[in-house]
């Protein structure tokens, strides 16, 4: 009999090679930007199958959710703030169709045929990674990756966030003046109700997050969904005066992640080697900042912009549009 | 096969044959209304059937309990954003029109 | 057929219609799109890399290293994403 | 039971991703964004149902996650132009 | 608490980042007093290696494979050294050309943004894993990014997004290479990669890792983004990104390869073909260029295969010494060419423009700057006593040893375009035809102009001290030779 799973996950990936090639070459943007965040829910399935769970969850949150919100509040800015003489795309010819296709073939049977020659399940460090999960402090082996093993790497990944939101900060400016938008009563209802279960799905996935799949990146970018929801429905307008608090928001996990590091040196230790007895109230720790930082960071990144009155000047294209 | 899992087992084919329905509807009914009304059948039927289904198969309680509230999760959004959905179209239908 | 040869070889695919996107887009957006595509490719082949046959359980630093990925494709995404924004601001303003 | 279960993934899944001609098709932005709003919530059932398959009950908090997000992409969506364009 | 300088070298630049982006009134002093503590900190290290050859930190006490560890040698404090140096002379400069309530804003995002760039920069010098590798030139990249559209023109930002493209292309690349590596052999760090077996996995991965390295270090013909990036710049940003950040991505190739050896004589020597396009290439771009910032940028193109050259010029065998020529070019184009880029942005800044065709003995001489320029440039052709010569020459001298004479002539070539384009200039500054007013005395000198002149002496003074320099790089043994 044959498996029906085989069948599954041919089908899967036959559907996540035909949903990128179709995000690709669809004509509408916004076709395509629907079509991406479908490929990267598929993707996560598809890494649900081979028994990645946090990193589904990590792609559906932030791969998907917020990337794809990211899209389209640019893919609206763009059609929005209307071009006169925006240049006409112009029609690639069929004979380059057939080219780029003919290359993206040969470049996949070549990797492929790389890959076919590669052990598969093959040396890794399971073993050195069952060997100390008892002294990491934590109980799931990933957590114990991220924030101990490897906690060096994390911290540089916070930091490439910190980078993020300053260079959008420097990049854009403005303050939204755009009215909210009418969204009705069942929205409203909708927002009482779904706000505070996203905070308690997001702290929950943060909490699980040591023993189980989740943690700090996927609760974060839950709870920049709420970020998100406050922006769009203007319940929260940011304002000048909040760009201190922001600032604070956005260098409070890489701060606390890397002062930790430096102070456990104290005894004795190296940087990151966290004491056994704390390791996990240590871990927590930087994880519940780290968390706070990260869905600050991301609601900043889809608002876009230093929130700062502009001169009149600049003030026509600057400021006036969405989120 | 326990009587168990056979009723786990038809509630879940049945839960399919909701989402092969609301697939048909979206493909085929005439106008975003009409396409709206068989996502919104497929939505809560079909996942709702689907959710019971392995909620009966499941093995601890915290799991029915996390399946309930997916179930949960998944008709009040469905239900508000396809009502965003309508809003949006009859806004822009309206608007066309004037 | 196993689950990690399936999606290696998609993976692989993946990457290479990113990596020809991002060569050969017009529209800026596209190329956001499309580099995403590969980070999603790469991210196939780390997770294959941990794959083990069950009941093993996978590597978990594979893992880790795919999360960190997606956290810094989201970040590089967003600053990529204001510039568009901005420079298509400007270049509204130079056509009016 | 896992082959009868992984046969319902396979019918699930053919059958959105038949839905997704919508995407193509249009006409309206709605209705491209309606059938990623079915795709959601089928992907929703299959996580639950790979979590038996798998013997995997993490993948009901990546099922809640995948809820949740997809209406956030909407309401962004629909908030988005519900602002409008300058008339 | 027991500080090591291996982490306070990363870990100094990130809190100073943090703290002047909190503080933004307070940011140059911040970003100047972390300079020097960075600095302190590198001067403490270089020590320690200067007595035990080579020092490493495991972080969180976990030894690789699987935890990460932070190592320096002979040539790591060389890269930080050029850094830290570079780094705090160009802060200086940016301290001048940011003066003023106009631009508060640019003050406000450079202090951040630049020592980010500065704690990517050195963890890459640090690092021995090449995942973490690849975490540190997206760190580079971001700020980079940020400090190329500091201006906020048009063509800046054009310039930056194309930028930006390229490098998270490249970074892609690289991932992928690092998932090609754990596919086969499960390791991580540097050491795990020593004596793997030939593979097709293996040599994908090398393929990919360095293909994506090219084109985040700019080699021809990869090299499409940089000059309009580089020359469109503030001028502080240009000499940051010119001077440093296109090395980062070459370090990581040199040290690469040592672990991952390119697997046949004919890869090597078409990283040298690929050289040569560039010093062609890009000095043909140079002698047509019309803005002095552009021409500069294109000397960039120029100077990247010159030292892709060094690192080819005696082939395979000859690796386990080229790359010390590759290391004295990377060190001496990198001193010239942020003097050569303050000292343009300080001509443009006092002229007010940058059009090679009309630079002449205007009244608004602004001769400091200009002598700067025309030393720079004397290190960049390779005249002597410079450390561009010392470079230059080492290339040849191995090249000839090796009988690779076309490396020679290449370079020769190279030397010959560089001193017509920067000709081009000198013949600007000393025009009299064209001089309309009378000729003032220039303008009393600026404190911006201080910055690039230490840096062009130190790029031609260095060149009298490249034997003990040579001798550092060499300290624990960065290319595995025996003792």
């Amino acid at each position: 009999m044959i498996d029906t799973m085989v069948i599954f996950d041919l089908l899967l990936a036959v559907a996540v090679v035909a949903l990128a090639v179709a995000s690709m070459t669809t004509r509408d943007m916004f076709a395509a930007i629907v079509l991406f965040v479908v490929f990267g829910l598929l993707s996560a399935l598809a890494w649900v199958r081979l028994s990645a769970p946090d990193v589904a969850l990590a792609e559906a949150a932030i791969g998907t959710g917020v990337t794809g919100a990211l899209l389209l509040r640019t893919l609206h800015h763009v059609q929005t703030v209307e071009r006169k003489a925006a240049p006409e795309p112009l029609p690639v010819p069929m004979g380059v169709q057939i080219a780029n296709a003919a290359f993206c073939g040969l470049l996949t049977l070549g990797l492929a045929a790389a890959f076919a020659g590669a052990p598969r399940g093959g040396p890794g460090f399971d073993l050195l990674v069952a060997d100390a999960m008892s002294i990491s402090g934590v109980d799931h082996p990933v957590t114990a990756v991220l924030l101990n093993f490897r906690a060096y790497d994390t911290l540089m990944e916070v930091v490439v966030l910190l980078a993020a939101v300053i260079a959008v900060w420097q990049i854009e400016r403005g303050l939204s003046d755009a009215p909210a938008p009418a969204l009705g009563e069942v929205w409203q209802g909708f927002a009482r109700l779904t706000l505070p279960a996203i905070v308690v799905v997001g702290t929950y996935l943060l909490w699980v997050g040591s023993s189980a799949p989740g943690g700090a990146f996927q609760g974060g970018a839950v709870l920049a969904a709420v970020g998100l929801l406050l922006l769009l429905s203007r319940l929260y307008v940011p304002r000048p005066s909040h760009r201190g608090a922001a600032r604070v928001a956005f260098v409070l996990g890489t701060g606390a992640f890397a002062a930790v590091a430096l102070l456990v040196t104290g005894g004795g230790r190296m940087p990151f080697e966290y004491p056994l007895e704390h390791a996990k109230t240590l871990i927590l720790l930087i994880e519940g900042l780290v968390t706070i930082s990260i869905a600050v960071t991301l609601a900043a990144l889809f608002h876009g912009r230093e929130p700062v009155a502009l001169p009149e000047r600049a003030a026509g294209t600057g400021g006036r549009d969405d989120a | 096969m326990t009587p168990l899992e056979l009723i786990a087992g038809a509630l879940i084919a049945l839960g399919a044959v909701f989402f092969i329905a609301g697939t048909v509807g979206v493909l085929r009914f005439p106008d975003i209304f009409c396409r709206l009304h068989a996502l919104t059948k497929a939505d809560g039927l079909g996942l709702g059937l689907v959710a019971l289904g392995v909620g009966l198969l499941a093995a601890s309680p915290g799991a029915v309990v996390r399946i309930a509230l997916v179930w949960f999760f998944v008709v009040v959004a469905s239900a508000t954003c396809s009502h965003l959905i309508a809003r949006h179209a009859l806004e822009r239908a309206r608007r066309e029109r004037s | 057929m196993t689950p990690d040869l399936i999606y290696g070889v998609t993976g692989i695919a993946v990457f290479a219609i990113g990596l020809v996107g991002a060569i050969v887009a017009q529209n800026r957006l596209r190329r956001v799109l499309a580099l995403k595509l590969c980070s999603v490719g790469a991210g196939f082949v780390l997770i294959v890399a941990a794959w083990r046959s069950p009941p093993d359980a996978p590597d978990p630093v594979p893992h880790a290293l795919v999360i960190t990925g997606i956290v810094v494709m989201v970040s590089a995404t967003a600053v990529a994403l204001a510039l568009i924004r901005r420079l298509h601001s400007l270049e509204a303003e130079d056509d009016a | 039971m896992t082959s009868f279960l992984g046969g319902i993934l396979v019918v699930l899944l053919a059958s959105v991703l038949g839905g997704l001609v919508r995407v193509f098709r249009g006409p309206g932005a709605a209705d491209r964004l309606m059938a990623a709003q079915l795709f959601g919530t089928a992907a929703v059932a299959m996580l639950l149902i790979l979590s038996q398959v798998m013997a995997m009950p993490a993948l009901l908090d990546v099922a809640m996650v995948f809820a949740l997000l997809a209406a956030v992409t909407l309401v962004a969506f629909v908030a988005l132009s519900a602002r409008g364009r300058p008339q | 608490m027991t500080l090591d300088p291996l982490t306070l070298v990363v870990f100094a630049p990130l809190f100073g980042a943090m703290a002047a982006f909190v503080a933004p009134r307070a940011a140059a002093a911040i970003g100047l007093a972390t300079m020097a503590l960075t600095g302190a900190a590198v001067a403490w290290l270089a020590t320690e290696v200067h007595a035990a050859g080579a020092v490493r930190t495991p972080l969180g006490g976990w030894e690789p494979p699987l935890g990460i560890a932070l190592r320096a040698d002979g040539l790591s404090v060389a890269m930080l050294v050029l850094t830290t140096g570079v780094g705090l002379l160009v802060s200086l400069g940016a301290l001048d050309s940011f003066k003023g309530t106009a631009n508060a804003r640019l003050q406000q995002y450079f202090w951040p943004l630049w020592l980010l760039l500065l704690t990517g920069m050195n963890g890459v010098y640090l690092s021995t894993d090449i995942f973490n590798l690849y975490v540190m030139i997206e760190v580079i990249a971001l700020a980079a990014v940020g400090l190329t559209v500091l201006s906020g023109t048009r063509a800046a930002l054009r310039a930056g997004l194309e930028y930006m493209y390229a490098s998270i292309l490249g970074a892609l690349l690289f991932l992928l290479g690092v998932g090609f590596v754990y596919l086969q052999i499960g390791q991580l760090d540097f050491a795990g990669l020593i004596g793997a077996e030939p593979s097709a996995a293996m040599s994908t991965a090398l393929a990919l890792m360095v293909v994506g390295l090219l084109l985040k270090t700019a080699l021809f013909p990869l090299h499409f983004w940089l000059p309009s990036a580089h020359a469109n710049a503030t001028a502080p940003a240009s000499a940051l990104l010119s001077g440093l950040v296109v090395k980062a991505a070459l370090y990581i190739f040199l040290r690469l390869t040592t672990y991952m050896p390119l697997p046949d004589e004919i890869l090597v020597a078409l990283i040298g073909a690929l050289g040569a396009g560039a010093v062609l290439w890009g000095g043909v771009q140079a002698l047509r260029a019309e803005r002095l910032k552009m021409l500069v940028a294109w000397s960039t193109v120029v100077q990247i295969g010159l030292i892709f050259i060094a690192f080819a010029r005696a082939g395979q065998v000859g690796l386990t010494e080229s790359w010390k020529a590759a290391a004295l070019l990377i060190l001496a184009h990198g001193a010239a060419k942020a003097a050569m880029f303050l000292s343009a942005g300080r001509i443009k800044d006092e002229i007010g423009h940058d059009i090679i065709r009309d630079l002449d003995r205007t009244p608004v001489r602004p001769t400091l700057a200009q002598f700067t320029f025309a030393l720079a440039a004397i290190s960049l052709i390779g005249l002597p006593p410079s450390l561009g010569f010392i470079g230059k020459w080492s290339l040849m001298e191995g090249a000839m040893a090796a009988g690779y004479w076309h490396w020679v002539a290449v370079t020769m070539v190279g030397t010959l375009m560089s001193v017509g384009y920067f000709s081009r200039v000198m013949a600007g500054f000393l025009r009299f035809d064209r001089v309309r007013a009378p000729v003032a005395e220039h303008q009393g000198w600026a404190l911006a102009d201080l910055p690039p002149l230490v840096l062009a002496l130190g790029a031609i003074g260095l060149g009298l001290a490249a034997a003990p320099i040579l001798s550092f790089i060499e300290l624990g043994y960065p290319f595995g030779m025996t003792p």
